[in-house]
């Protein structure tokens, strides 16, 4: 499939689909997450299990294109539907493999900010803040960061910590008292990025059709290491995209139709 | 409503609304108390959804406690940022929480303990001076844990789909944080789809959220979610998200859109009015799906 | 059951029966592990009713973890004097809990977190030395209070009406502490009335007790709570408690009891067919009680 | 109603019942003080409700006779079927007016033994514990113990505390950190018998029909005071008397026909 047959969201939302292992129990959230949790039930990951903070456990995809985990197709034919005190304690008592989330900011180490661009003291923007993305960094096995790969979001240090990653590397987390096991990947409109098992930087693995090293490299605001062989991201086949349209008829969160 | 929003929700009070997250949010007690102006609220919630920034457009309000702040599928709220940025109409604080830990604090008022530990929190910028959380260890495990200091919110309103004349209230869907603020609060607003017999209520009572004996006002409000979906009567208007979004870029759009949905109408059945039978008809349910029955016999 | 048995409950284990108190105790479960003779377990559970006694008297029990151990009706259970007054048939440890912080500790347990604080236990016996409870000042408000360590049991029997092939599983009436127990412990098995379908869940998830990806083994297993009562199926057998009790008194008569109703019947099967149709029959539901639906549609 | 009419079990309930007022939230338990609260419910207490540790809350008495909270008949027709934790946090959070407990030892405090006869190094008597009752004495408004009124029974300390009364007087309660108002009431065999307001110490208040003055003091293990004028407990009335019958129709709980 060529890149002009399909957006950069939907080759995200393919690239998510694929972090999800069968018998995964996802913490899905909102936007693209949502679509990569569906595609990747109908594709690699049939036995997944996925979970909303609102309260809702289920196993398999809603019958309609969801806006929000609040929309009544996605109650409809749930396993369980709760409190958000049920779903969050399957989080922190280490039920949870995997989890995804979204950021406006990222550094080097994989912490996220969401909540105030410029740091709580000078506050240039004020975001929306954490929602659900602290604690499902704080507490899931692993998570995934999917975000826009540009210079001013990929910076050597947040000037906040909303959802932590690994903090300023190797054992922060153990020190700082984290259970879960921070970061995983970062998918974003470039390329994936993983990190270095030992110093826990953030490296760059794979690269979007379409798009150059140098791009890459011209947006991110550090000097980002590189794995020893960079792959390139495997375009999403007629079948996932096929997926992705029908829990996304309208486009809205992968061809920016509606914005 | 009128009646119950003057009486209960008095200037000043800390009030949770939204409790469930995107679904059932009391747009119309939101809207109500914008009419009303009420002055000097605290807002908490875990997600607001687009019901905060329009009641902070309002300038009722004085502090938001919650975990996100903005319009779930159109990203920022505005009329949040401006508050915050350049304290308009009204400088606002906000108390910035996690999901999780807006759950555990309204939990913890429940439960009638002062705090509650977590494993979340640690190691981010939510845990650092002048915030309300604390870090202690473990006497147990020796670890490092962060403390969520309860939350006693003065009123809780409870969206749901139906309760009796008591207020025992029956709800169903995923409910986020509605049962712990309601058992949390000193005073509880029920907001219902529908008024039904106690022996409705009594065939089913696993299906109840919370009893009547802590409820102060039971209001019937037919779409009082709108535009928040209410599982079994309708679904989310997810247009109304995107042109308020628009409409509330600038100080002056939302001053327009306040004046037409909020100000103008003079109730909620106005507010339908002007909405449409066309739209209405479009959102109900296409698909039923009953529960099958249990047996609660002896 | 015998396999679900055999491979799930460990000897050494520490495991959760009879959580919904005075209903939906795993009667049937408890004497398989009889039967199977277990060794050195731990029994947890608020209120164990008769269930626990008949346990103990049978050997397999090292400790009770438990607010209350005894026979709800008839006050004291014999089996549980003699092990603990002159280690007949074997000296056990008790923990003595509330029912309330047997609640807590396992709730603490499914959370996650090492510990909860409550403002029960405070000036009794149960926390002095030696045992679990710790005492500390809150550091919000400086008052007293009690901490309550997590219990992470080693398994959950979890006695409901109904459940799918995965597990995903439906209960109603007051469930006591079941949830707590299943979500904090490592082993889940599920003993039900009847295996549904899918679908039966699915339409209606808030009924949904326990999602089915925790539980180890789902177990058919009709009229496994007798003589306890299921809401829906059958009620209290009193007269059975009351016989136990008289049957208990002695040493010779448990052992006798233990013949007739444990050891020598090899099933359930079995033990409702010594129990007899007549009886079976007087404990079926007179007057039904169906909850009306509600609608999850979209 | 002649003494002859009753039982003292009877007798018992009624005065239990009397305790209870209009409005009050109820955490009723077992035995005697559920079929107190039935018969409020039927008299002068209309708008009481009573909650169950096993996670039950209802407003008008079940059915059928009940042997034990757990009973179907207590589900069907409940306002509220749900978790202890449930039920337990209404208790904590001060939103339960009444308890009731029974016990097996009493002091002169109120405090309460029912878990080890002989104190927990020289176990004489292993009794069934706690179950619900310490957290009542603990974190209800007030409570009501209802139990047999024997020397045995009623002592100067006990030897174990499973449930706190006033401890050993005064502002005991609140020096340990308490936050419930303690009993109010003790319900006996023989009279009732209320707390001083300062002391805290138990105090005799009034007599059953047919017991002296010497009865009761002979059967308490240390020096009762007595009110300035010690009443005469008020026999229950024909319809009281018949509400109970109702509640109990085989007298297990108060004829002693079963036991």
């Amino acid at each position: 499939m060529r890149a002009s047959d399909y957006t950069m969201e939907e080759l995200m939302v393919v690239a998510g689909a694929r972090e999800i292992r069968d018998n995964d129990v996802v913490f899905v959230g909102m936007r693209l997450p949502l679509l990569a949790f569906q595609l990747a039930k109908d594709t690699h990951a049939p036995h997944a299990i996925g979970i909303f903070e609102n309260g809702i456990l289920r196993d398999r995809p809603a019958g309609e294109a969801l806006y929000t985990m609040g929309d009544t197709p996605n109650t409809e034919s749930a396993i369980w539907t709760t409190s958000m005190m049920d779903i969050m304690a399957l989080l922190q008592n280490e039920r949870v493999s995997l989890g995804f989330i979204g950021g406006a900011e990222v550094d080097r180490f994989g912490n996220l900010n969401t909540t105030y661009i410029g740091g709580r003291e000078r506050i240039k923007i004020r975001l929306p803040g954490s929602g659900g993305g602290s604690d499902i960094a704080s507490l899931s096995k692993r998570f995934v960061i999917i975000m826009k790969h540009e210079k001013r979001r990929f910076l050597e240090r947040v000037s906040y910590i909303t959802s932590p990653g690994f903090g300023d590397g190797r054992d922060w987390r153990e020190k700082i008292g984290l259970r879960g096991g921070g970061p995983c990947a970062v998918i974003t409109t470039k390329g994936i990025l993983r990190f270095n098992s030992e110093t826990k930087e953030m490296i760059l693995h794979s690269i979007h059709p379409g798009i150059t090293l140098e791009q890459v490299l011209e947006n991110t605001g550090w000097n980002l290491k590189c794995a020893p062989k960079i792959e390139r991201t495997k375009p999403p086949t007629r079948f996932e995209l096929k997926m992705i349209r029908k829990y996304d008829p309208l486009g809205f969160w992968t061809r920016n139709t509606m914005k | 409503m009128k009646e119950a929003v003057f009486r209960f929700v008095e200037d000043g009070d800390s009030v949770v609304m939204g409790a469930a997250l995107e679904a059932a949010i009391p747009f119309a007690t939101g809207h109500e108390i914008i009419r009303q102006r009420k002055k000097g609220l605290t807002l908490i919630g875990p997600i607001s959804d687009m019901l905060f920034d329009q009641m902070i457009g309002s300038g009722c309000i004085k502090k938001v406690i919650a975990a996100w702040v903005g319009n779930v599928i159109m990203g920022v709220g505005y009329n949040m940022r401006r508050a915050v940025e350049a304290g308009i109409p009204k400088k606002i604080e906000i108390g910035d929480y996690t999901n999780f830990t807006i759950s555990l604090a309204l939990h913890a008022g429940a439960l009638g303990i002062p705090f509650i530990p977590t494993k979340s929190l640690l190691g981010t910028g939510m845990i650092s001076e002048g915030q309300p959380f604390k870090e202690m260890e473990c006497p147990y495990t020796k670890e490092k844990l962060a403390l969520v200091p309860a939350l006693k919110p003065d009123v809780a309103i409870v969206q749901a789909q139906r309760a009796d004349e008591e207020g025992n209230t029956h709800f169903w869907g995923g409910s986020g944080v509605t049962k712990e603020a309601a058992l949390a609060a000193k005073k509880v607003l029920v907001v219902v789809e529908e008024i039904v017999s106690k022996k409705t209520i009594q065939r089913d009572p696993n299906r109840t959220l919370l009893p009547g004996f802590l409820v102060h006002a039971v209001i019937p409000e037919p779409w009082g979610a709108h535009p928040s979906p209410m599982q079994g009567y309708y679904n989310r208007d997810h247009e109304e998200y995107m042109t308020y979004h628009q409409d509330s870029r600038d100080r002056k759009g939302y001053l327009k859109w306040l004046e037409k949905w909020v100000s103008g109408v003079k109730s909620r059945e106005e507010y339908l009015n002007l909405l449409g039978e066309e739209k209405m008809k479009s959102l109900l349910l296409k698909r039923h799906r009953r529960s099958l029955p249990v047996d609660y016999g002896y």
